[in-house]
C-alpha cells in the first residue's frame, strides 16, 4: 500500500511554475505546415473552379464572370484538397486558424479580382 | 462590474461529433491552455452553466437532448458552436441522419471554425462568448425580469 | 497579533458575532480563492484569479432564479442561517456542543434540500452527503469530548485561552479530526458528496438543481462553515495565537494537498475507514486521558 | 426488498465524453441492471461512399473519430488498396505506422488521463493530458493537424517526414518517457487508484471470448488478441509483442494500456531506425472493384474496415466495425453488480468511442 | 393518597365499562372522552398540588387487597397457562410454574411476617411518569376511537373485538399506574405481570400465526423477566426482611446488589434492551394504538423506570457499569439496524430501543447529571414518539403501507400530517427539539462519569441522524404534477390526538427549563443532594433556535408559497433525457418515470449481521454483571 505517490509530481509541478501557454497575452508559435486556413493569391487564380468542385464541405464557390472566389470559413475542413488540385498553385494554407466569429456572413471571405487591383473583404485583414 | 466575464461556467455538450472538437475542448482546461484562468469552470450540469458549448453536427436524437438542455440553462445563456460540425455540418452535411449545424435547432452566438477546432480558438470563442454574455445580462436588466411562469 | 487577541477578548458576545458574520464570508472566500489557485499550480496550471470565489459569487447573484419546486431554496436558506448562526456561537465563545449540534442541524437542511428536489443526482448525492455526515459527526463530537476533558469546560472561550498547549494532551484527537477534515473540505479522497471538479458520477451531486442564487448562498454557506472548522483547528493551539493562525492556514493547505494526491474513494472506505481511524486515534487518546485523571 | 432506483445515467453527463445513455437500475449504490441506448451520435456516413469520390472518402474516414482518426482512414485505404491491388511503398508503410502508434499512444494517454478524471483524480487528470501535448506536438510538425491528421491516402501518405523529424521524434520519445514512467507509477502504485480499479468490473477469460471482446478489453483478461500480430503495414518488420494481463479488472486493462504505451514507444523508435528511403506514395488508377475486409489494431481494440467496389468511382458498400461495438455486451456484464462510483470507471476502461460505434 | 388509588381504580373501572358497554352505544365515546379528560387532568392536579413537596409515602392497611391481589396473580398464571397450552407452546407454561410456585411458596413460607409500612408512595418520578401516562395515554386510547374502525376495515380477517381491545388498554392504564405508585414490591410485580399480560394479549390481538408468534416471544422474555423479578423479590426479602422500594434504598450495598441486579435485569427484559430487543421489533404486528403505547411511551418505559429506581444501590459497582455497557450496546447497535430497516414501524422500535438504551446507561452511570437526562429523555422520547407511531399508523392506512419508500411524496399527499410528523421526527433528532437536548446534557454526564459512553454515544448519534435525516427527506420530497391528497380522510380523533402531541412535543422543549427546576431538580436533590445545573446561556440558544425556527418556518414557508415569484420553473435534470419533468427517455424507445429510494445499505447494518453481536455482548455482559453480584 502506497500512499502520496503523486506528491513528487504535484510538488514538483508546484516548485517549478505553471506549464500554462498563457494563449492571448502570449501569441502561439505554429509550425509552418499548420493547416489553419485556406488563401487565395487572386492574381493568380484563374477561377478554373476545380478547387469548389473537389471540396468535400461545399466551402468554396467560384465565379468565373465576376472573377470572384469565396470561401466560407464555417465550411472549410481545411482539408488541403483544394490546395493540392489546384492547377496554378495560387491556393495556399496559412498556419493561423480562422478566429471564432458572432455572426455566420462575417465568416465569408470573398476575394474579387477587378483590374487593376484585387479587392479582398475579409474580416480578419 | 461585468461578473459575467469574470466566471462564466461551460456545458460541453457532445451533439453527434466525431470526438476531435470534444478532446479539444477537454485539453483546453488542461494545464497548458487552461481556461480557468479567466473564471471558466466546466460544470457538466446546466443549472450551472452560463455558456453552452455544443460540439458536432446534431441529429434527430441528440436535437431534443441539445433542447432540453438549453432549455435549462437560467439566463444569461450563451451558445457557442466549437467546430466545424457544429458550425455547418463539416463532411457530414450529406448524410442523412445529421441536422447540419446547431443554429437549426438552437440560437448560436458564437462560431468557432476548425476541424477540429483549435484550443486557442476555443479560448477566443468563450472569451467572445463572455462579452455577449455581459451584453445580454444588461440587456435583461432593461427589459425586467419575467414574471413567474408555472 | 497578542493585541488583535486582546481587542477580540474585550469585545462582547454580540460584537463578536457580528464579526464573524461580516468577515468569515471574505476570509472563507479568499480561503478558497486561494485554494483554487494553489490547486491549479499543484497541477501545473497557472489558475484563476484569488478572487475567483467572489466572482463566481456575484455573478451566480446576477443569474435568473430557475427551480424545480418553490421550497426547494427554503432549506439552503435555512442551510446557511444555521451555518452562520453556529459559526457565530463559536466566534461569540458559546457552548462547543452546541455549535456541533447546530452545525449538524444546519448539514440536516442541506441534505434536505437534496432530497427535497426530487431530482436523481441530487438525491444520490444527498444519501451520501448522509453517509458523510455518520461518518465525520462522531469525530466532532469527539473533539469536544477531548477539550473537556482537558479543559474542564465546553465553552470556546474558555478553551482559547487554556494557557497549556491543547495539541500535546489531543495529538490522536487532534489527527482525527484532521482525518475528517477532508470531508468536511469536500475534498478528494472524501468528496462524495458532491465535488467542486466537473467530471464525478453523479454530476453535481446534492447541488445539481440548485442554481443561481441559490448556489451562491451555498457556497458562502461553506465559506462560513470553513472558517468555523478552521477555528475548531485554532482551539488546539489556542495557548500561543501566532501559531494557532499558522497551523490553521497550514491545515487547510495540507487538505489542499491532501485532495492532490487521492482518487475519490468509495463510501465504504469513506465510511469505515474514517470510523476506524477516528475510533484508533480519537478513542484511544481520550481513553488514555481519562485513564490519566 | 426490492428499493430499486431508476436513475438517467446520460446522453448529457459529466463523465461521459461523448453521449451513451444508460438506464441504470440501482439498489443503495448497487447496479443492479444497466439498459444502454445508443444512436445519439448517429450520422449515417457510411452511405457517404455512395456519394463520394473513394479517393475523397478518406476525408470523411479521418472523420468517423477524433481519436482514432487516422487508424480509420489507414483502415479505409488499406481495404481500397487490397481491392485495386495497389503496392504501396515501404517508407509509406512505415510512415503509416509512426503515425498509428503515435495514435495509441495519445489515446492512451487520453484515456489515462479521462479514467483519472472520472475516479476523482484531478491532478493525475491534467499531468496525463500535459504529457499528451508533446505527441499532439509531434502530429502537428508533421501533419499539420492536431487532431484529425488527415495524412494517409489510397496509395501512400500524403507527406514525408524527414530525417531530421525523425530522429527529433525519437529523441522527444525518448524524453517523454521517463515522464510517462513516473505517470504510470501513480497509476500502477497508488493506493486510492487501486482502490478505485482492483476488483473492480471483473470479466473472466472466457466471458471475455464468448461475448465477442477485443482489444486492451480482450487482452487484460488473458486473450492474446492483437491484430498488429499478422503484420499489416509495416508490422510485419517490427518487433510486436500483445500486452497481456490475466486479472480481467479494471486494474489490469489499465495496466494493459499503460505497457502498452511503453511498447509503442519501442516500436516507433524501432520503426525509425528501420524506415527505408524512396517514394511516399503510388499513383492510383481506375475505380475499385471487388471486397475485402481489412483488420487493423486501434488503441480500442481490432477495427474492421469492409469495402465493396462496383468498379464505379464510387463505392458500392462501406463498413466498419469498431471494437467499442464488440466491447459492449461485455460492457453491460460487467456493470452488473458493480457501484455507482464504479460505472464511469468501467465504462471507461472500455474506452469507449460512440462516434466510431454509431458513426 | 385517594388520588393514587383513584388514579389505579378509575381507569380499571373505565375498561370493565369498555367491556361491557355494547358497541355502537354511542354514549361510549362520550365515557371514554371524558374519561380520557379525567386522566389528563389528575396527574396534572397531582403535579400542580405537589410542586412544592417531596416525596410523600402512604400507609395503607391492605391485608384484604394483599390477599385479593396474590388471588388475582395465581388467576393471572392460571390463564397464561392454559392460552399457552392452548397454543400448544410450552416454554412459557414452565415459566409461569416456576415464578409461581416461588410466589407461592414464598407467600406460604414468609407471608404472614411481611410487614409493609408504606404500600404506595409519590414523588416527582412517579409524578413525571404519571403526567405520560395520564396524558399520552389518554391521547391515544382518543386516537383509537378513530383509529379502530378503520383497522377492521382493513382487515375483514380479523375478528372485531373493540370492546376487548378497549378493555386491554384501560386496565394497562391502570396497571402502569400502579407500577409506578406502589412502594410495595409485592404490588408493583403484581402489576408488571398485568402489562405483561396486557402486551401479550394485545400483540396477538390479531390472532394469526405471526402475531400468535410476536406474542408469545413477548412474553416469553417479559416472563423471563418476571421469574427473575420473583427471584428478586425473594431474595430481598428472606436475606432483609424488605419489602418496600424506599426501604431498599437505605440497605447495605453488598447485601442488595444481587436483589437489584436482578430487578434491572427484569427491566432489562420490559424495556426490550439486548439481549431482549426481539420481542419489541416483533410487537409492531399489534395495532399501532398498541405501538405506541405500550410499545414506546409507557410499557417499556416502566422498565427503565425500575431501573433508574434501584440505580443507586447498583452505585460505583462493576453491576453498574455492565448496566451501562448493556445501555451502551444497545443504544449503538440499534441505531445502526434501524439504518437498514425500510419498514417505519420496525425504524421507529429500534429508535425507541436505541433511546431506552440511552436511559438505561443514564442509570448505570447514576450521577445527578445523568440521572436528570435520563428523567428528561424518558419525557421527551415518550411524547414525540408516541407522535410518530400514531403517524404511521394513519399513513399506513391512507397508502396501504408502512414501508417508507412508500412515502414518496407524503408532502404532497397528506401536508398536515407531514408537517407533524417532521415535528415529530425533529423531536428525535434535531436540534434544537427535546431527544438533542437531552444528549447534550446525557454526553456531559457520561464524559464525568464514564467516558466510553460518551464515545458510544458520538458514534450512536451519528447512526441516529441517518436513519432519520433519510426518512425526513423521503416524506418532504416534491415532485412535478398533481397527487391526490388523501388527508380528508383522516378521521377527526386521530387530528385531535395529532394535535395534543404535537403541540406537547415543542412544549415540552419550551418549558423545559421549568420542568427541570420544578420537577426534575427536586427528584436530584433527594437523590444526591446536589443538582446539576444548567447553563443559562445554552438554554438562551436553544431557544433562539427553537424560536427563530418557530419564526423562521411559517413566514419562509408563506413567502416561498405565495409571495416569491421571480423565478422560472424547468424540469429537474435527467441527463438532458428529459420526455417530461419526471420522466425521461430511456433504452429502446421506452419512457421511463425516474424512482428515487433510499439507501438501507443492508449488507452492512442488516438485522441479521448485526442482531447477533448484540445479543452475544450483552449476554456476556448480563453474566458479568450477575457473577459480581452474586459474589
Amino acid at each position: 500500500m502506497r500512499i502520496f505517490v503523486m506528491a513528487k509530481t504535484v510538488l514538483r509541478n508546484l516548485f517549478q511554475g505553471p506549464a500554462t501557454l498563457m494563449y492571448p497575452k502570449r501569441k502561439r508559435v505554429y509550425t509552418a505546415i499548420t493547416r489553419g486556413r485556406i488563401e487565395n493569391e487572386i492574381e493568380k487564380c484563374i477561377f478554373c473552379g476545380l478547387c469548389a468542385k473537389r471540396c468535400p464541405t461545399y466551402a468554396l464557390t467560384v465565379s468565373k464572370e465576376n472573377k470572384e472566389w469565396v470561401v466560407d470559413r464555417l465550411k472549410c475542413c481545411i482539408c488541403n484538397l483544394c490546395v493540392e488540385v489546384c492547377p496554378v498553385k495560387c491556393l495556399s494554407t496559412h498556419n493561423h486558424y480562422f478566429s471564432p466569429v458572432t455572426e455566420r456572413l462575417t465568416a465569408l471571405c470573398k476575394k474579387r479580382l477587378e483590374a487593376p487591383t484585387a479587392v479582398v473583404v475579409d474580416p480578419q485583414q | 462590474m461585468g461578473w459575467f466575464k469574470r466566471s462564466p461556467w461551460v456545458l460541453h455538450y457532445n451533439a453527434t461529433s466525431c470526438n476531435g472538437c470534444d478532446i479539444e475542448v477537454i485539453v483546453s482546461l488542461t494545464p497548458l491552455y487552461d481556461l480557468e484562468r479567466f473564471g471558466i469552470i466546466n460544470t457538466g450540469n446546466p443549472k450551472h452553466a452560463d455558456i453552452l458549448a455544443v460540439t458536432g453536427s446534431v441529429n434527430e436524437k441528440s436535437r431534443q437532448v441539445l433542447l432540453n438542455l438549453y432549455e435549462q440553462m437560467p439566463n444569461p445563456k450563451v451558445v457557442v458552436a466549437v467546430g466545424l460540425c457544429a458550425t455547418s455540418g463539416c463532411v457530414f452535411q450529406d448524410c442523412y441522419n445529421v441536422l447540419g449545424g446547431v443554429d437549426k435547432v438552437l440560437p448560436v452566438d458564437v462560431y468557432v471554425p476548425g476541424c477540429a477546432a483549435r484550443p486557442e480558438s476555443i479560448i477566443d470563442g468563450i472569451l467572445k462568448a463572455c462579452e455577449i454574455l455581459e451584453e445580454k445580462y444588461s440587456q435583461r436588466k432593461k427589459t425586467g425580469y419575467p414574471a413567474a411562469k408555472e | 497579533m497578542n493585541t488583535i487577541h486582546e481587542i477580540v477578548l474585550n469585545w462582547g458576545i454580540f460584537e463578536r458575532m457580528l464579526a464573524f458574520v461580516l468577515l468569515a464570508p471574505l476570509v472563507g472566500g479568499l480561503l478558497a480563492g486561494i485554494d483554487r489557485k494553489v490547486s491549479a499550480r499543484f497541477q501545473g496550471r497557472y489558475g484563476p484569479p484569488v478572487l475567483q470565489p467572489f466572482y463566481d459569487a456575484f455573478k451566480l447573484f446576477q443569474k435568473e432564479k430557475i427551480i424545480v419546486n418553490k421550497f426547494q431554496d427554503f432549506n439552503i436558506v435555512l442551510f446557511l442561517l444555521f451555518t452562520i448562526f453556529s459559526g457565530a456561537l463559536f466566534f461569540a465563545g458559546a457552548d462547543l456542543l452546541l455549535t456541533i449540534f447546530s452545525l449538524a442541524l444546519a448539514g440536516t437542511f442541506f441534505v434536505l434540500g437534496g432530497f427535497c428536489v426530487g431530482s436523481p443526482y441530487s438525491h444520490l448525492g444527498a444519501e451520501r452527503e448522509i453517509i458523510q455526515q455518520v461518518a465525520y459527526e462522531p469525530m466532532i463530537i469527539l473533539v469536544a469530548i477531548g477539550m473537556y476533558q482537558v479543559t474542564g469546560s465546553f465553552k470556546v472561550s474558555v478553551i482559547a485561552q487554556y494557557e497549556l498547549p491543547l495539541i500535546l494532551y489531543l495529538p490522536g484527537v487532534f489527527a482525527g479530526f484532521l482525518y475528517i477534515l477532508t470531508i468536511k473540505f469536500r475534498k478528494s479522497p472524501f468528496d462524495l458528496s458532491m465535488s467542486h471538479h466537473a467530471h464525478q458520477e453523479i454530476v453535481r451531486g446534492l447541488t445539481t438543481e440548485f442554481s443561481g442564487s441559490t448556489l451562491a448562498l451555498i457556497e458562502i454557506a461553506h465559506w462560513y462553515e470553513n472558517v468555523l472548522l478552521l477555528g475548531m483547528v485554532y482551539l488546539f493551539f489556542g495557548f500561543n495565537p501566532w501559531l494557532a493562525v499558522f497551523v490553521a492556514l497550514a491545515t487547510y493547505l495540507f487538505e489542499i494537498f491532501i485532495d492532490m494526491n487521492y482518487a475519490r474513494f468509495k463510501w465504504q472506505l469513506t465510511f469505515g475507514s474514517s470510523w476506524l481511524f477516528t475510533a484508533v486515534a480519537g478513542v484511544s487518546n481520550i481513553i488514555v486521558l481519562s485513564l490519566m485523571r | 426488498m426490492a428499493q430499486k432506483n431508476t436513475i438517467p445515467f446520460g446522453p448529457q453527463h459529466p463523465v461521459l465524453p461523448e453521449p451513451i445513455h444508460f438506464d441504470l437500475v440501482t439498489e443503495d449504490e448497487r447496479v443492479v441492471d444497466a439498459i444502454p441506448s445508443i444512436s445519439y451520435v448517429h450520422r449515417g456516413l457510411e452511405s457517404l461512399v455512395e456519394k463520394r469520390d473513394f479517393i475523397d472518402f478518406v476525408h470523411v474516414a479521418d472523420r468517423i473519430c477524433g481519436l482514432c482518426s487516422f487508424m480509420h482512414s489507414m483502415g479505409y485505404c488499406q481495404a481500397v488498396e487490397e481491392i485495386m491491388g495497389v503496392e504501396v511503398p515501404l517508407r509509406a508503410q512505415f510512415l503509416r505506422t509512426i503515425w498509428a502508434e503515435l495514435s495509441r499512444i495519445h489515446s492512451h494517454i487520453f484515456w489515462l488521463g479521462v479514467a483519472a478524471d472520472a475516479f476523482g483524480f484531478e491532478s493525475l487528470f491534467m499531468q496525463a493530458l500535459r504529457l499528451r501535448e508533446p505527441v499532439l506536438d509531434i502530429f502537428e510538425e508533421t501533419t499539420g493537424g492536431r487532431v484529425i491528421l488527415g495524412a494517409s491516402k489510397v496509395g501512400g501518405v500524403r507527406r514525408d517526414i524527414d530525417a531530421d523529424s525523425l530522429s527529433g521524434i525519437s529523441k522527444r520519445l525518448a524524453h517523454l518517457r521517463p515522464q510517462l514512467e513516473e505517470l504510470s507509477n501513480v497509476f500502477i502504485n497508488d493506493y486510492s487508484v487501486k482502490h478505485r480499479l482492483s476488483g473492480v468490473g471483473y470479466l473472466s477469460k472466457e466471458d471475455a471470448y464468448t461475448l465477442g471482446c477485443v482489444g486492451p478489453m480482450a487482452r487484460a483478461s488473458g486473450l492474446d488478441m492483437d491484430m498488429r500480430a499478422i503484420g499489416y503495414s509495416a508490422y510485419k518488420y517490427l518487433d510486436v509483442q500483445p500486452m497481456i494481463e490475466t486479472d480481467g479488472d479494471c486494474y489490469a486493462r489499465c495496466l494493459v494500456r499503460i505497457r502498452e504505451n511503453f511498447h509503442s514507444i519501442d516500436l516507433i523508435r524501432e520503426a525509425i531506425g528501420k524506415i527505408p528511403e524512396g517514394p511516399i506514395e503510388v499513383k492510383v488508377k481506375g475505380a475499385p472493384n471487388g471486397e475485402y475486409m481489412s483488420r487493423i489494431e486501434q488503441p480500442r481494440g481490432e477495427v474492421i474496415h469492409y469495402a465493396k467496389g462496383n468498379g464505379s468511382r464510387f463505392l458500392q458498400r462501406f463498413r466498419v466495425r469498431v471494437p467499442t461495438f464488440s466491447n459492449i455486451p461485455a460492457m453491460i456484464k460487467i456493470l452488473k453488480g458493480s457501484e455507482i462510483a464504479d460505472v464511469p470507471n468501467i465504462i471507461l476502461t472500455l474506452d469507449p468511442c460512440i462516434s466510431c460505434t454509431e458513426r | 393518597m385517594s388520588v393514587l388509588i383513584f388514579l389505579i381504580v378509575f381507569p380499571l373501572v373505565i375498561s370493565l365499562l369498555a367491556l361491557v358497554l355494547p358497541r355502537g352505544f354511542h354514549i361510549r365515546k362520550t365515557i371514554g372522552t371524558a374519561a380520557n379528560v379525567v386522566l389528563c387532568a389528575v396527574p396534572i392536579y397531582l403535579l400542580v398540588a405537589n410542586l412544592d413537596q417531596g416525596p410523600s409515602y402512604f400507609r395503607l392497611e391492605s391485608g384484604f387487597v394483599d390477599i385479593l391481589i396474590f388471588l388475582l396473580e395465581v388467576l393471572i398464571a392460571g390463564y397464561l397457562i392454559y392460552l399457552s397450552v392452548r397454543a400448544k407452546r410450552y416454554l412459557p407454561v414452565v415459566l409461569v410454574l416456576i415464578q409461581m410456585s416461588m410466589m407461592i411458596g414464598f407467600e406460604f413460607a414468609y407471608g404472614h411476617s411481611i410487614q409493609v409500612e408504606h404500600a404506595l408512595f409519590m414523588d416527582k418520578f412517579s409524578i413525571i411518569m404519571a403526567l405520560i401516562v395520564g396524558i399520552i395515554g389518554s391521547a391515544i386510547c382518543l386516537y383509537g376511537f378513530g383509529y379502530m374502525p378503520e383497522y377492521h376495515e382493513h382487515h375483514p380477517e380479523v375478528k372485531d373485538r373493540r370492546n376487548y381491545f378497549g378493555f386491554l388498554m384501560y386496565l394497562f392504564l391502570s396497571a402502569m399506574f400502579g407500577i409506578i405508585f406502589s412502594n410495595n414490591l409485592l404490588w408493583l410485580f403484581f402489576f408488571w405481570e398485568v402489562t405483561t399480560l396486557c402486551s401479550f394479549l394485545l400483540i396477538g390481538y390479531r390472532d394469526d400465526k405471526a402475531s400468535q408468534d410476536s406474542a408469545f416471544r413477548a412474553l416469553n422474555m417479559n416472563l423471563i423477566g418476571g421469574v427473575v423479578f420473583a427471584f428478586g423479590i425473594v431474595y430481598l426479602f428472606v436475606t432483609t426482611q424488605t419489602m418496600e422500594l424506599d426501604k431498599l434504598l437505605l440497605l447495605d450495598q453488598g447485601t442488595v446488589l444481587l436483589p437489584a441486579v436482578c430487578f434491572a435485569f427484569a427491566g432489562l427484559a420490559k424495556s426490550a434492551q439486548f439481549p431482549f430487543s426481539s420481542w419489541l421489533t416483533g410487537a409492531m404486528v399489534a395495532p399501532t394504538p398498541v405501538s405506541a403505547l405500550l410499545h414506546s411511551s409507557t410499557m417499556v418505559k416502566a422498565g427503565v423506570y425500575l431501573i433508574l429506581r434501584v440505580s443507586p444501590v447498583m452505585d460505583n459497582t462493576v453491576a453498574a457499569q455492565m448496566l451501562t455497557l448493556i445501555g451502551g450496546v444497545s443504544f449503538l447497535v440499534t441505531a445502526l439496524i434501524a439504518i437498514s430497516q425500510s419498514n417505519a414501524k420496525k425504524v421507529l422500535a429500534y429508535s425507541t430501543i436505541s433511546n431506552l438504551g440511552l436511559i438505561v446507561a443514564c442509570a448505570g452511570v447514576n450521577t445527578p447529571a445523568a440521572v436528570w437526562s435520563a428523567l428528561l429523555l424518558i419525557i421527551f422520547h415518550a411524547v414525540a414518539k408516541s407522535l410518530l407511531f400514531l403517524c404511521v399508523g394513519i399513513i399506513e392506512y391512507k397508502l396501504g403501507s408502512r414501508d417508507i419508500e412508500d412515502m414518496d411524496f407524503l408532502i404532497m399527499r397528506l401536508p398536515k400530517l407531514t408537517a407533524v410528523m417532521m415535528i415529530g421526527m425533529a423531536g428525535m433528532f434535531l436540534a434544537p427539539f427535546g431527544m438533542i437536548i437531552s444528549k447534550f446534557v446525557t454526553l456531559k454526564a457520561f464524559i464525568d462519569g464514564n467516558p466510553a459512553m460518551a464515545i458510544i454515544l458520538a458514534y450512536g448519534s451519528a447512526a441516529t441522524i441517518f436513519f432519520w435525516t433519510k426518512w425526513m427527506g423521503k416524506i418532504i420530497s416534491i415532485r412535478h404534477g398533481e397527487a391526490e391528497v388523501v388527508e380528508h380522510t383522516v378521521s377527526t380523533w386521530e387530528w385531535i390526538t395529532l394535535g395534543i402531541l404535537a403541540v406537547a412535543t415543542v412544549a415540552v422543549c419550551l418549558a423545559f427549563p421549568f420542568i427541570s427546576i420544578h420537577v426534575i431538580d427536586p427528584y436530584i436533590m433527594e437523590l444526591f443532594n446536589t443538582a446539576p445545573v444548567i447553563d443559562m446561556f445554552n438554554v438562551l440558544v436553544v431557544f433562539a433556535i427553537m424560536f427563530s425556527l418557530l419564526i423562521i418556518l411559517p413566514l419562509g414557508l408563506f413567502y416561498y408559497a405565495f409571495i416569491n415569484k421571480h423565478y422560472k420553473r424547468v424540469g429537474t435534470y435527467l441527463g438532458g433525457a428529459n420526455v417530461s419533468n419526471i420522466t425521461f427517455e430511456g433504452a429502446m424507445d421506452s419512457t421511463q418515470p425516474i424512482q428515487l429510494k433510499n439507501y438501507y445499505l443492508e449488507k452492512y447494518f442488516g438485522e441479521e449481521r448485526l442482531f447477533y453481536v448484540g445479543v452475544f455482548v450483552s449476554l456476556t455482559l448480563i453474566f458479568i454483571m450477575f457473577g459480581v453480584a452474586a459474589i
